[in-house]
């Protein structure tokens, strides 16, 4: 679960790592005062609001409230500003770059750090890039902080001050369940300080069960996401005409590249995970006619899931449902044969195996 | 031979009083493994389909012998029974539930590679050495045994390239599902060297999918370590960038961790990379 | 470093383990009011208070004032009460043992539980207390917990409070730097509540460093201790009449086992450690000459600590001191030499090895 | 042969700035020690004795290859130290810093064992194998090469005993010090199954001290498994139960750790116990 720049500052703050002063608005009119010169931003889950205009700098309260009456509602590559974060600015003597997430092929956290801040950092040189793998049996340590800092070419009260961030990111990771954690910039101020330009949190969905607070910043999702979502179906939108129902991560990514294979374009997938339930599956097959394909195929191969339990959700969804787009429909495995007449004998196109299934939804999509 | 699971292995299944714990250990008994023992904390004493409920683990090894552990413990309580088995001296923990937070994850794996303990999953089917044992929720219709080794980070996909084999009459000696998470206890390269031990791995399957570097490192490893045939499939190749794909490791992030580069890796290595799942056979047959 | 029960049971409250409400007095007229029936507790850094006479219990205000008195100045065991501790009186249903200290073998911490609470947990028959070691990679763990409190005999809602405790009691030694947190009894109550009857905290003295706060509780030690304290030298009394100074802990009690081979017996020892500074030396025999021994021992094997280092130390602090004892000196190591002839021109008895050196100090000390 | 350290020995001095890591590097080159390399935070660039200084110790290895540790960091920076030369690599770590608190030592020595180190101390005087080599701060001229190995939980008490073989002609294979704090990362065992192992040592001198029940347990280890002859010396016979003296762990509690039971355990194992340290010499020509 990402979080908005202002939140993941509030994250920062309370493990200690030093933030502007700044509030957030939703409206232009409750600027009331502004602590100087300040940072008028906009609030999106997205990155590149620099270019798109959704960072501007004031240096009156009216300069402030004419910024923030702009860019509320701003619409950002697809995110709609709904808060701008009004926040003191600094005066930047270098910006660094500061990270914390999870490194894969060491099982661990790895601790990211650049001189070069400010800029997207999947374009700094990976030799600018200090990557530090925190063994997890040794935890983070000050020796992991003076390497990082060394490497970001600061020294005595600079140093110690990024050490601390450093130690204190990594807390946000650990006590906070964050999945990354990133200050880009992180600023050396003119007077010596160091301070989170920009923070960006994301919360380990995961592990939302121990962190209730931040049920409330639920993502910006469609109504079909969210809907979705709350059914416990993996729902992803993507830009053919097919929809895929399939069960389990690897079988639908397989499925999709299939239809490729031959020509066609997924458009939208559900997972259905490993469900046994025919209401679930209902759901998600309503859910996939409201987002309104071209094709439908479903491939199960059902382990838990049982191919009836699979045939009978689908037919209760389509009854009395006038929009029936085409459907290829392979399942496979227990019960499989009872499913399959169920499903041919409402008209659906049955398929054999997985391949020979994508082959015909192509068509059906290419038509 | 087969690895991980044989003959020895003795379950028992954490988390057995849920629908899973019954549904699964059944199966799994139904397929020839030993299930000795199950806990649930706070209903040790009752029994299910037979099998002795224990409050601990460590009652459980006394009592039975058990040695491995398959869990289904719902994640916010997961952290705390794989633990509590590697402590106990299980030698070998399948965890089956998913969402466990990567913290966790990482936390359990450290722990069980300082006592080198095996750790499958989290998120994972399990393991399943045919006509021996299989602890895990893979279905037990799609096995035939036999001296092929498959690894896999996705579920439905190994049974779906497992069934096709079956069919086309090869066997397996191991199927191992290893969880697509983020972290996981156990790596492709871990069980790629497994298998180039085993005497009854004739050729190995190897199923992966995009996100992270696992599949790259596999690929290096297999260059100087693998002499058996290998044979992948790499699921993912249309998938968008940045997009989460169900898996929380089926990410595709600074672009690295495509289809694109696992498949070039592994075809350097001299892996055949098969472009459907079920042309897997034909190539293991090639 | 001890604590006093009313510090302790502030540690574990900061940590949230239940204790009882209650406040600390110098003296009766403090007392100003009582919550109900209470305990009247000397707070003395020994064991035994309850048998001594140093807790009592009280009704009213009037009851706990003269209790007060006559325990506030009460000598237990050559500790004298200074303060006493008034605490709401537990209703008692149970009362169990919990501890948490470290287990040398397992290099790791390890918590200690029994049903039997309230009597002194040695003379616990060993089946009846609970030691779990907890694998320092692992940490503390909710099964942990389930198992102590398996043993103990709670169910449910104790079992879920007494859960809560343990945790929180490896956190007091965690984050306090705690070597030994024990709570005996801790109480049952006819209400169901699980709370803390006694404390006893003892932070680990190495670990001082990073918990300020506890400086000011410095432990009751005689003027000659204190003083050895703050010049950072090992003083012990014992209760012979010989003086011992040696360097290093082994060496010290091998001269003092070695002179009890030969009859005598030592009366206090200070350790040098591996100093090599001849101020130091001079400060521990000063210290030396004030705790009047009949008869001093210097035995030294000097590595880190020459020879003549220390003769010029021991000579200095005898300079106009009228009181010399006979002094019987071995000294071994670098610059033996000269350190030997230095002494034995001042007057004292040398002696080449340790087992004469410890015969001859213990024939001086029963003439 | 010898243990722990030999001829390979590369040792990097960790605090070399300080005033013990100056004087200690110089007496260690003076003993034959590959000294090769020293740290302290800020000070990489600078020499000592000629020894280069670097700032990490993962630099000193890459430039120097380093793989033996010797730590004289005050007490409150030692954790630290101790796991930066652990995590880069380096395989035999010397704590020499006294006052280390427990629950850092039960940390580092924790790691160290899961990642295959060995760390001899805190609070300890090192290992020396003379001949070949000495890491810490045991004196260069106590000793003589020879075949006898010789472990203890104290410093000054072992330089008296080593001192007093050398002086009876008994030369030593190793000395090791493994320091008297409550947690060690070494202890009579480890030390006892590398001699019982090496080629070198023909007897073994163990030299132990009240507190604990570590010599209670080396007694039931050398019952069965050392054929090596042992002589051993316990001080602490006349200490009082409950007082510390001077060692962290060298307190009586409980009735456990007595130098009576430690001296019937050894006894009952087969081990000469020695009355007074100087008896050492005679019992082993028996």
């Amino acid at each position: 679960m990402k979080l908005l720049e202002y939140v993941a500052k509030g994250v920062l703050a309370k493990h200690g790592i030093p933030v502007p002063d700044g509030f957030v608005v939703t409206s232009a009119d409750q600027i009331r005062r502004v602590p100087g010169p300040v940072m008028v931003k906009a609030q999106v889950l997205i990155g590149g609001r620099g270019k798109a205009g959704g960072i501007k700098s004031a240096d009156s309260v009216e300069e402030a409230r004419k910024l923030a009456a702009s860019i509320i509602g701003m619409d950002i590559r697809g995110f709609v500003a709904k808060e701008v974060l009004i926040e003191r600015r600094l005066d930047v003597a270098k910006e660094l770059y500061l990270g914390v997430t999870i490194d894969r092929s060491h099982r661990s956290l790895v601790l990211m750090a650049s001189p070069d801040g400010g800029m997207d950092i999947e374009s700094v040189p990976e030799d600018r890039i200090l990557m530090l793998t925190i063994d997890p049996l040794i935890g983070f340590a000050p020796y992991h902080a003076r390497k990082a800092a060394a490497f970001v070419g600061l020294e005595k009260e600079q140093a110690a001050q990024f050490a601390t961030v450093c130690e204190r990111l990594i807390d946000v990771v650990q006590k906070e369940d964050a999945e990354l954690a990133e200050i880009n910039p992180l600023v050396v101020t003119k007077d010596g300080r160091v301070v989170a330009g920009d923070a960006k949190v994301t919360i380990d969905s995961d592990a939302l069960f121990r962190h209730q607070e931040y049920e409330k910043y639920e993502e910006d999702l469609t109504p079909l996401e969210a809907k979705a979502k709350s059914e416990d179906i993996a729902f992803v939108q993507l830009d053919g005409n097919i929809g895929v129902i399939a069960n389990g991560a690897g079988l639908t990514m397989a499925t999709l590249d299939s239809i490729n294979m031959y020509g066609g374009k997924a458009g939208m997938f559900l997972d259905l995970g490993g469900t046994d339930d025919p209401e679930k599956v209902k759901k998600a097959m309503q859910l996939m006619l409201e987002a309104n394909p071209k094709v439908v195929l479903i491939n199960i191969f059902g382990g838990i899931t049982k191919c009836d339990t699979v045939a009978k959700g689908v037919l209760e969804a389509m009854e009395g449902q006038a929009n029936r787009p085409p459907m290829v429909v392979r399942i496979k495995g227990v019960n499989e044969e009872q499913g399959r007449k169920m499903l041919a004998n409402a008209g659906m196109i049955p398929a054999s195996g997985l391949s020979e299934a994508a082959e015909k939804a192509s068509q059906e999509s290419l038509r | 031979m087969s690895i991980i699971i044989d003959n020895k292995t003795k379950v028992v299944v954490q988390g057995i009083t849920g629908y899973q714990g019954r549904y699964h250990s059944a199966a799994m008994r139904e397929f020839g493994t030993k299930v000795v023992a199950g806990t649930t904390p706070g209903k040790g004493g009752e029994t299910v389909n037979d099998i002795p409920v224990y409050n601990f683990v460590s009652e459980a090894i006394e009592d039975t012998g058990a040695n491995t552990s398959c869990i289904f413990v719902p994640a916010p309580a997961c952290k705390d029974a794989a633990l509590e088995a590697i402590d106990a001296g299980i030698h070998t923990v399948v965890i089956v539930t998913e969402h466990l937070p990567v913290l966790d994850a990482i936390h359990v794996v450290s722990v069980a590679r300082a006592r080198g303990v095996t750790v499958i999953g989290p998120n994972c089917p399990g393991v399943a050495s045919p006509g021996k044992a299989k602890v895990g929720i893979l279905p037990n219709k799609i096995f035939k045994e036999g001296s092929t080794g498959v690894v896999s980070k996705s579920g439905t996909l190994t049974y779906e390239i497992v069934n096709a084999i079956t069919e086309h009459d090869v066997g397996q000696s191991t199927c191992v599902g290893i969880g697509g998470d983020r972290v996981s206890g156990t790596s492709f390269i871990d069980i790629l060297e497994r298998f180039q031990k085993d005497k009854q791995t004739k050729r190995i399957v190897m199923v992966g999918e995009i996100g992270g570097t696992a599949e790259e490192e596999a690929a290096e490893y297999i260059k100087h370590n693998v002499q058996k045939p290998v044979v992948a499939y790499i699921a993912g190749r249309t998938a968008p960038p940045g997009k989460r794909m169900g898996h929380a490791g089926a990410i595709i992030a600074r672009g690295r961790g495509t289809a694109e580069s696992k498949i070039k890796a592994l075809e350097e290595a001299g892996v055949k990379v098969a472009k459907f799942p079920t042309d897997v056979p034909d190539l293991l047959k090639e």
